[in-house]
């Protein structure tokens, strides 16, 4: 028999079961323990045979599954009376066990749909007021909050600052002319007169970004307003603002 | 204070409060009114965004009223946001979830027999992420943790509280067993 | 899309955007229309805020538009922020804190930085606190101050030691193999 799924498509031994008791097209209460029992070796065979990795826990369910083979098997006239009401019946065990874990499956496409609905609505930050109204000290330590409190805004702040992040990258670099990066350039020039070239970009810098920016430092040299320099072939590049006095005239040279 | 007032009040105080949301209990206490009518100024509200021109609307999650975006721009905001929600939760770390969500308060071993498989991994994924907590500890040797959901795991699945899941699909022997575990445990349980 | 989807997806915009507001030139970009056209747009919006039963309007401050609570309710806002925040700290300075917790040591402007958000005001609060403090200053351009937690911050959350902050995500590997115990998984399948 082929088999078309992998073991590492399954979440544990009661799930490879249930789908072999799906794939049998029989209910839990009807499986024929002996039957599956085969079959989840075969299916444990097949994988070994294709060389993938079996956890443990798999190999511990077809012991336990030959276990309550071979119990079948033998005759139960002897056992003691109260072991028979106390104790319950392997097979029995099991399939509640599947029964009890299908429930939980079954469950989980409400989760996803869940999840996917919660994912249309977006939220803001809360406004912070915190300049706005003045809040004693002391009021604010009255009672304390809990370190899964903690846990939970520094989440809430990560979560937030993946979803914002690209917003102010995308929109501001990608709409970005060379024309607006000349002004942008000229202001930061201005607080900042010498500055190596790199600094002007950051981590999400997209590759149009840098070459806008070349072209505008491109142009801010062509009408004197930088110069730039470089000691050696790739060292940092410098750029330097070239100061003027009022009537435009410039200093140096 | 009259009526429209309110209700522009409430505007700027759901606006204010972005996704922290306000309880009903909380703007019962703002407008001095009870929380029936606190409710019912939400509904009003929510039903003024109710218009095509609108690009707002209200949300109840974990017992709190948020202002949120309509789900019909969801696609556009998506071409600029990357939407955390996109990346969703696997398979295993829902089984855990649900298992948490509908048996808590819950043990690790407890989970693990239920799933028949290892979750620690998964655990200690889903209490990073303060979808779970450990919200005490079993009075049995080793005195287990246990775990229960937090007002995050609400949010994220869009409820309002616990009571909004639906019912496992009932099978007697198994609800039968499980109230008597339930039962025992409750016995055993020593949350702080 | 007509006018007025575009008026309400423009209303979410400006929501999501929230204090942090939008330039012109963004929000003609997410549309993809002329620059005046966006003027246009945010000037129709902002028009329909103007009525008495709206609690947030929209302001242009410094070429960016953005919402804001109308004045009237101020004292609404008030109650908000201090009753409602009275018996633990407000959220916003959780969040710094947690920032602060988890990534220290850290400057300011990487705290501004994650949150997306000016966070001056609540580090000074903080450091009235005694919850955090200054703990050096980067070799860096600038010199930048960098923050650390206090002996005060481990008292307040009731913790002998950093290292007892609950576990993050991204510290917890994904595809660590999990460590099967087959003792513990033998008592699983109830064998002896």
């Amino acid at each position: 028999m082929e088999y078309k799924v992998k073991i590492d498509e399954f979440e544990g031994p009661l799930d490879l079961l249930l789908y072999l008791i799906k794939e049998a097209k029989i209910s839990i209460d009807k499986i024929n323990v002996s039957e599956i029992t085969q079959q989840y070796i075969n299916f444990i065979h097949e994988m070994e045979n294709l060389n993938l990795e079996i956890a443990s826990e798999y190999l511990v369910m077809a012991a336990y599954l030959t276990f309550i083979k071979s119990k079948m098997m033998l005759p139960k006239a002897n056992i003691d009376n109260e072991d028979i009401d106390f104790e319950e019946n392997p097979e029995e065990k099991l399939k509640r066990r599947l029964k009890l874990y299908k429930l939980f499956k079954d469950i989980i496409p409400y989760f996803e749909e869940q999840e996917r609905t919660r994912g249309n609505f977006i939220t803001k930050i809360p406004t912070d007021l915190s300049s706005e109204f003045k809040l004693e000290t002391k009021e604010i330590l009255e009672k304390n909050a809990s370190v899964y409190d903690l846990l939970s805004a520094f989440n809430k702040v990560m979560r937030r600052y993946i979803l914002h992040k690209p917003l102010k990258t995308k929109i501001r670099q990608q709409s970005i002319s060379i024309d607006e990066r000349i002004i942008e350039l000229k202001s930061i020039l201005k607080t900042k007169n010498h500055l190596i070239f790199t600094e002007l970009f950051n981590d999400e810098t997209t590759k149009e970004f840098i070459i806008v920016t070349f072209m505008a430092v491109l142009e801010l040299s062509k009408e004197k307003i930088i110069k730039i320099n470089q000691d050696q072939l790739f060292d940092d590049i410098y750029l330097d603002y070239i100061e003027k006095n009022e009537a435009g005239v410039e200093y140096n040279e | 204070m009259n009526r429209t007032q309110m209700l522009a009040a409430l505007e700027g105080l759901l606006y204010i409060a972005g996704d922290d949301g306000l309880k009903p209990e909380e703007i019962a206490s703002f407008f001095e009114i009870a929380v029936d009518e606190a409710n019912d100024l939400v509904e009003s509200l929510s039903d003024m965004y109710d218009n095509s021109i609108r690009g707002i609307t209200i949300i109840n999650t974990a017992n709190s009223y948020k202002m949120t975006t309509k789900k019909e721009f969801i696609e556009m905001y998506r071409k600029l946001y990357v939407d955390i929600n996109k990346s969703k939760l696997t398979n295993a770390t829902l089984e855990v979830l649900a298992v948490v969500g509908y048996k808590q308060p819950i043990t690790r071993a407890e989970i693990e027999d239920i799933r028949g498989t290892n979750s620690d991994n998964i655990i200690r994924r889903l209490l990073a992420m303060s979808l779970i907590k450990e919200i005490g500890r079993l009075d049995t040797p080793g005195r287990p943790i246990i775990y229960g959901t937090t007002n995050d795991f609400l949010d994220y699945f869009n409820l309002s509280s616990l009571e909004e899941l639906p019912e496992l699909l009932d099978n007697i022997d198994i609800d039968e067993e499980m109230e008597q575990d339930l039962f025992s445990n409750l016995a055993k349980f020593d949350i702080k």
